[in-house]
């Protein structure tokens, strides 16, 4: 009906011999790239803002700082791909927290603790499921409504006191050590790892590519469209409820606040990796690499005591350059 | 009814010079010279992207020629936008309505219409008493204060026509007015139009319907391929040239001569329903067969293919595939026995517009790519290659994005996409819907090996000629229900209308899709 | 794509070999952590390190999360560790979070001193506390405040901060004991303890609906300043400050208009600026070695006289609280 | 079947009527609990808790209206918030009203760079507020210095605005809250641009065939959507007294957001009328007043606007069930 639709449909067959663009230039305009890019010039930019930065054992230390960030941002960039997106991953890591807090006081015991909070996680990603698979409801405005739910039952459930007195054999994931590498540094190596052959080259992996750039397509593909988000998202809730526990771990202690405004730090880390907004395109590896620039600028300004309002602004800042540069790319590369 | 009278000798109201149009650096309208007078109904033919709708939005400043004229009056005058379009008197009234479904009939009427500032008040009084006077002119009856949402499209239709009709435009262009309009509103329309004809005014008919054209028009303009082929009054040519015109050759040249026998049945559906769409709908379709799906739009021939393909599954009623009882709630398990649907809409349900031509092939079959769970890339490249050869795919790379393909080699991939997945039923909704004339004798002949090869094939489509050519067996629908099975030798062109047209003379089932 | 994570890797390694040596230290560094940022409270603490540390000659800095959430404050810890600081003063967000990172500092030497609030039960986790009064004597002097205020008669109302917020709790305990315990207040009936989350919105709702349900009511103690000042403006508004005595805990620049217009008539906290003040000169003094960190010991600040190490290493500024009225908050700036 | 379902669509379609008699159950279940909620005490209490959602929530249901969101409101109130108070603080001379001027021009700046990002990026209003609304709070640290302007440097007179003022003894906040939704009301329902705003999201492809500017107007809408939050930002400072660089406004944008989707407002654009939202902006604000007088803890508040968001979300959808729509479609270009 469109004119663009006219001239696909009526292309004269000369026109098909369109010379694809030269290998060189798809690698560079690759949104990673473009990471990678900035990821050496912040190191050197923090390096060159404060002496203090420059040193491997601080830098994977503050990595613990953002790890449970970084860990949703994996899954996060995955449902991103695939057409949706879950704005409610901190508040589920809110209230897993919470209730896993709560269980344990109960006398539930660590384990049985951690199944409550497990459990409550696949339910919340069910749940937001629910909402945009079958009452068809778009997710971006679902999962509003989801974090502000969520993170008033943890509210609701916790109070506002710090629940803490975990067996010590459960906290301070972040100080144990492989090899001089904290093991959330280790477990995020592998869980990117994981991912990325997963959605690199797996069947379903590429489904969820191909679902993100044409979901009614995909349907007509005989892709189960609607199996594979419920999945992601009840992966979202799997991975917050995990992140939440970590964060119990490393801070010996949960409150219903716990990673408030996270939702934030995920996206712009999602976004920072080259993910398209719009779906179909992105990458494990431009999250992985994302989660370290987030880390390396974050930690260069906080160890240069940059103050924080600076900070929040460049951090601002950074989430809209990065969605409009990732969005200029991929139009770009488009036809 | 009134023959349409010839050529009203009217005075030139509009006429296009080299007209031409290119996207994307195709041309898809070349030189075309075309006056219309006033008081005259005035046709446009030819084939899906011949060119006549381009046309249609060069002249109500949808589109922008490449190169060309126009003038109205004598006077050059450029249409940059349609709003310029409307001050200048030009209407078009497009195929799906436009409309915004959340304000109300009367404003939808005056909306784009209205001048002044934009922080003046909106006269409410007069634009619902101008909206009633303007429904009463046209003898219609349908509520103005409510929103539009609520509307029939034959209602929203006719909200277009009053539209078109208070604005006070000299030239109204209609694309396709009549497909989804029962007979007695196709009737008043067309009462109407002939009044306005009388008040001077020109009217541009675009249709696929001989038979209206016939009735209504007063000249005809064919084109095909983006050219102007004819120009001329309707009583001066008959149906026969007229469609040699649209499609440059003679239809026998296609006919599917059947070579091998036809088998068991592949395809049994029985007592389909869901409720709105369509219901009681039995069929078969045989090995080897090639049967034809016909009905005008809105009829619940796509509705009928998407549900045998889960895509939005029936209510009640069975459907056997080999023999086999099954309840397709997905297309995967539709895939899984043996079934494949090339859909209606390619740019939005066929292809991955921006994978590459690669993954599009194979977006079927995740299986044969990756038989572990992980895809190996040289099988897939294999497979892939092999299916763009025996397609005769013409591309650049297979990792080229499918986009930048031409419709016709976009739809071979989708079907080479369903070959790999060795389907014993093959549903086709409009297939060669925006193919080059030369890729569809291509397609016909694809068509025809499909069956050859023992394939059940279910083939939906407008283009009446092209069924009769090719099928076995037409069924016919009308208002979601099957109203005719004709054999090769029963289908004619007036036998298949005669069955498709509603008898009820309530509104057509409104599109779903 | 791992292939270019180890390119990341070797170049991280590379700018890391580059790196800094450690920092020849010429004075005692001491920086202070506060809750978040735009919070008025720390100004005035924040000046009284300052003009510490001018005196005795050591670099002080101020640092703060943008929210007071419980994990805020730990990169920032974690950043003063590797600048190698020798000092953290801390006003924690969090009473049990902050264990690990804060022994992490005081395993590399540095001394940490929770300011101006304790991080009551981990108390193991820092040297000292430096705390604005005795937190014991807290909620029977607000009492004693308020009972003046209304004769010592009549219903009355707390509006504190969140339901777990420690220190208010704490005093709120003290009032009820003094309620209870002590006849003077036998006519006075507290009855509701309500929260506004130390939110202005929710802080003027809980206040408001406290005058609705509550006709009687003659007085609300708010211990915290943001409640303070939310039930000060409901009583402004609803032109009942003839009937309800609006105190509590609030800062003078906060309440200046209420005093002002007679809203209301007095209110108490004790001085943030001595808290920074003290800091310094306690932890110069330690690490000098003229102090020694142990219970029962004394040390002078000048100003502020003969200061005596508490119970649990708890530090106090001043004895009792200090109340602001008509007559000295202009002497106040903070 | 049918038949039901369109009754009880009629009735939803309603949804004004619908959410006063949702008012008016709630009312009296609070009171048969807790008869002093019924005085006209609780009346004065929710009319002064609501004055800015209101303000606000005119804004945010034109950005619904157009097909857009903004999620940087509270970050907006705060900063025009705390710039006002600035100007005060640092011009003591200067009368109440240039507070208003400036907050609400400030406002209209943010809104309009919003705005901007939205169209000519051609980028999804959620994403691009939501970076916004790190990014105001960001800037406004930055410009404040992260500092409190404190209660002595607002004018008396702004402040006297939240308390009775002569009219009835009606509070001039609640005054110019009602008088900004009669105004929206003539714009939305009386004007030829309020009209193209509900065409511009009821079909944004066609608008322009209608002679419809839709960049200019979306500009407009977030502009609009700007100066409404400075307006509740010199409110918040009438009626808080003070503006905290980290408290205020923090978390407005779902209160309003809340408050405009119970009003009916739809989320698919198209769908918003005025009493709908002060009706909803109504309920909201007797919601959190019940809650204290109910000795309900104040934790729950968010529970429940949170549950309100989904369950408006969800009536939504059952009056506006739009068939094959795709899921997606609604957040692509």
């Amino acid at each position: 009906m469109s004119g663009a639709e006219d001239a696909t449909t009526r292309t004269p067959p000369a026109a098909d011999a369109a010379t694809p663009r030269p290998r060189w230039q798809v690698i560079l305009v690759r949104p990673e790239t473009v990471t990678f890019l900035f990821l050496i010039v912040a190191t050197i930019g923090a390096s060159w803002l404060s002496p203090f930065f420059a040193d491997v054992r601080y830098i994977l230390e503050s990595f613990t700082f953002y790890f449970e960030f970084a860990i949703v941002a994996l899954i996060l960039t995955m449902v991103i791909i695939s057409g949706e997106i879950d704005l409610s991953a901190a508040s589920m890591m809110a209230l897993s927290a919470s209730l896993f807090g709560v269980a344990y006081q109960a006398g539930l015991g660590i384990p049985g603790a951690m199944a409550v909070s497990l459990l409550s996680g696949v339910l919340m990603g069910a749940f937001n499921g629910f909402l945009v698979i079958n009452m068809k409801l778009p997710s971006i405005i679902v999962t509003i409504g989801t974090l502000t739910l969520f993170r008033g039952l943890a509210q609701v459930i916790a109070g506002d006191k710090s629940i803490g007195k975990f067996p010590a054999w459960f906290i301070g994931i972040d100080y144990r050590f492989v090899f001089d590498v904290p093991i959330p540094v280790i477990v995020f190596l592998i869980v990117s790892l994981i991912l990325g052959i997963f959605l690199g080259t797996s069947a379903i992996g590429r489904q969820i590519y191909q679902i993100g750039t044409s979901p009614i397509a995909a349907r007509h593909a005989g892709i189960r469209v609607n199996r594979i988000k419920y999945g992601l998202f009840i992966a979202m809730g799997l991975v917050s409820s995990i992140a939440g526990l970590l964060a119990a771990s490393r801070l010996a202690s949960v409150r219903y606040d716990l990673a408030t405004g996270g939702e934030l730090q995920m996206v712009l880390i999602v976004m920072l990796g080259g993910t398209y907004i719009f779906g179909g395109r992105g990458t494990i590896l431009g999250t992985f690499l994302a989660a370290w620039l987030l880390v390396v600028i974050a930690t260069g300004m906080t160890v240069a005591n940059i103050p924080i309002n600076a900070q929040l602004t460049v951090l601002g800042l950074l989430l809209i350059v990065s969605i409009i540069a990732t969005n200029a790319i991929h139009v770009r590369t488009q036809r | 009814m009134e023959t349409a009278t010839t050529s009203s000798a009217g005075e030139t109201v509009i006429s296009a010079r080299g007209i031409s149009k290119q996207f994307a650096g195709i041309e898809v309208l070349r030189d075309v010279d075309l006056d219309f007078r006033a008081g005259e109904i005035h046709a446009l033919v030819g084939e899906n992207g011949a060119g006549k709708s381009t046309f249609a939005k060069i002249l109500s400043g949808v589109h922008r020629p490449t190169r060309g004229t126009l003038a109205l009056r004598g006077e050059l005058v450029e249409v940059p936008n349609p709003l310029t379009a409307q001050r200048l008197g030009i209407t078009l009234i497009h195929q799906e309505p436009v409309s915004f479904p959340d304000l109300s009939v009367a404003e939808n009427l005056v909306l784009g219409r209205d001048q002044g500032s934009v922080l003046g008040r909106v006269p409410w009084a007069k634009i619902t008493r101008d909206a009633r006077e303007s429904m009463d002119q046209l003898g219609i009856n349908i509520k103005v204060n409510v929103p539009m949402r609520g509307l029939s499209i034959a209602d929203q239709q006719m909200v277009e026509i009053a539209r078109a009709l208070a604005s006070d435009s000299r030239l109204i262009i209609m694309d396709e007015p009549t497909a989804p309009l029962t007979p007695i509103e196709v009737e008043t329309l067309f009462k109407i139009v002939r009044r306005l004809r009388d008040e001077g005014r020109t009217i541009i008919f675009i249709s696929h319907r001989l038979e209206e054209v016939r009735a209504l028009c007063d000249r005809i303009t064919v084109f095909r391929d983006g050219n102007l082929v004819h120009t001329g009054d309707v009583a001066a040519v008959d149906d026969e040239e007229i469609i040699r015109l649209m499609i440059g050759r003679s239809l026998k040249e296609y006919i599917h001569k059947r070579r091998t026998e036809i088998g068991e049945v592949a395809l049994e559906v029985k007592d389909l329903c869901l409720p709105g769409l369509f219901s009681d709908i039995s069929f078969e379709v045989r090995k080897g067969e090639i049967v034809g799906l016909a009905g005008l739009v809105g009829a619940g021939r796509t509705d009928v293919a998407r549900a045998i393909f889960g895509i939005t599954p029936a209510h009640s009623g069975t459907i056997a595939v080999n023999g086999k009882d099954i309840g397709v709630a997905e297309p995967t398990e539709a895939i899984a026995l043996g079934l494949a649907f090339v859909p209606e809409d390619r740019a939005a349900a066929g292809i991955f517009q921006s994978l590459s031509v690669e993954h599009n092939i194979t977006a079927a079959v995740p299986g044969r790519i990756a038989p572990r769970g992980f895809i190996r890339h040289a099988l897939e490249r294999a497979l892939a290659n092999e299916a763009v050869q025996k397609m005769r795919i013409r591309l650049a790379s297979l990792r080229q994005p499918i986009g930048e393909l031409s419709g016709g080699n976009q739809q071979k991939s989708i079907l080479a996409r369903w070959l790999l997945t060795d389907p014993s039923v093959l549903i086709m909704d409009e297939p060669t819907r925006g193919i080059d004339v030369g890729v569809k004798s291509e397609f016909y002949d694809m068509i025809g090996e499909l069956a050859e090869s023992g394939r059940a094939i279910l083939l939906i489509s407008s283009e009446l000629p092209e069924l009769l050519a090719l099928c076995d067996r037409i069924l016919v629908m009308s208002e979601g229900r099957l109203t005719a099975d004709l054999s090769r030798a029963e289908a004619t062109q007036e036998n298949v209308m005669r069955e498709a047209v509603p008898k009820s003379g309530v509104h057509s089932p409104t599109v779903a899709a | 794509m791992f292939r270019k994570s180890l390119v990341f890797g070797l170049a991280l390694g590379v700018s890391m070999a580059s790196g800094a040596a450690a920092f020849a230290q010429e004075s005692l560094s001491i920086v202070f952590v506060g809750k978040n940022t735009g919070n008025p409270y720390f100004d005035s603490l924040v000046q009284g390190f300052e003009d510490a540390c001018d005196v005795l000659g050591c670099e002080f800095e101020f640092v703060a999360p943008a929210t007071a959430e419980a994990t805020s404050q730990i990169p920032f810890i974690t950043a003063q560790i590797q600048r190698r600081v020798d000092v953290i003063a801390i006003s924690p967000n969090s009473p049990d979070a902050l264990n690990q990172v804060l022994d992490r500092a005081r395993q590399r030497g540095i001394l940490v001193l929770s300011v101006n609030g304790d991080i009551t039960g981990s108390e193991e986790f820092r040297d000292a506390a430096i705390l604005p009064t005795d937190f014991e004597k807290v909620g029977s002097d607000q009492v004693e405040m308020l009972g003046s205020l209304i004769n010592y008669e009549g219903e009355i109302a707390i509006l504190s901060a969140t339901t777990e917020a420690p220190d208010q709790n704490k005093w709120i305990v003290g009032m009820n004991e003094a309620l209870e315990n002590n006849p003077k207040y036998a006519k006075m009936t507290l009855v509701a303890t309500v929260y506004g989350d130390d939110q202005p919105e929710k802080s003027t709702t809980e206040a408001e609906a406290l005058l609705s349900t509550y006709p009687n009511l003659r007085g609300i103690i708010s211990p915290t300043t943001v409640g303070i000042a939310a039930s000060a403006q409901v009583v402004q508004s609803a032109n009942k400050a003839d009937q309800v005595k609006v105190t509590g805990l609030g800062t003078p620049n906060q309440m200046r208009p209420f005093i002002k217009d007679g809203t209301v008539e007095a209110f108490q906290l004790w001085s943030p600026y001595n808290e920074g003040w003290l800091a310094s000169y306690f932890a110069v003094g330690l690490k000098a070695g003229t102090i020694v960190n142990e219970v029962g010991a004394t040390f002078e600040v000048p100003n502020l006289g003969t200061i005596t190490i508490n119970e649990l290493n708890s530090i106090n500024t001043q004895a009792g609280l200090t109340t602001f009225n008509a007559d000295n908050i202009d002497d106040f700036n903070f | 079947m049918n038949r039901i379902t369109g009754v009880i669509g009629a009735l939803l379609r309603r949804r004004a009527a619908g959410i006063a008699v949702m008012l008016l159950i709630f009312s009296l279940v609070v009171g048969l609990i807790q008869p002093r909620f019924l005085t006209p005490d609780t009346l004065r209490i929710v009319m002064l808790a609501i004055p800015l959602i209101m303000v606000a929530a005119m804004g945010q249901m034109m950005v619904l209206v157009s097909r857009h969101v903004d999620l940087s409101m509270g970050s907006m109130l705060g900063f025009t918030a705390i710039v006002a108070g600035m100007v005060f603080r640092d011009f003591p001379d200067v009368p109440w009203w240039v507070g208003f001027i400036v907050a609400i021009s400030t406002g209209a700046v943010l809104g309009l760079f919003n705005g901007l990002v939205v169209t000519i990026f051609k980028l999804p209003s959620i994403i691009v507020t939501l970076g916004t609304l790190s990014l105001f709070r960001g800037v406004l640290f930055l410009i404040s210095d992260a500092r409190q302007v404190d209660p002595q440097f607002i004018p008396s007179a702004l402040i006297q605005m939240s308390q009775t003022s002569p009219v009835f003894g009606i509070p001039g906040i609640v005054l110019i809250a009602f008088g900004v939704a009669f105004l929206t009301y003539l714009f939305l329902d009386h004007t030829r641009l309020g009209r193209q705003i509900y065409a511009i999201g009821s079909n944004p492809a066609a608008a322009p065939l209608r002679g419809i500017r839709v960049v200019p107007v979306t500009l407009l809408v977030f502009t609009l959507s700007g100066a409404l939050s400075g307006l509740a930002g010199i409110m918040y400072a009438s009626r808080f007294g003070y503006v905290n660089p980290s408290i205020t406004g923090v978390g407005f944008e779902f209160t309003v957001i809340a408050a405009v989707v119970i009003g009916g407002a739809s989320i698919n654009g198209g769908v918003g009328t005025v009493l709908g939202t002060v009706l909803g902006v109504i309920l909201l604000g007797t919601v959190s007043v019940a809650l204290p007088i109910l000795a309900v803890s104040a934790f729950w508040q968010d529970a429940i606007f949170g549950a309100v968001i989904v369950i408006a979300l969800l009536i939504d959808r059952s009056v506006r069930e739009r068939g094959a729509r795709s899921v997606v479609a609604g957040h692509r270009p």
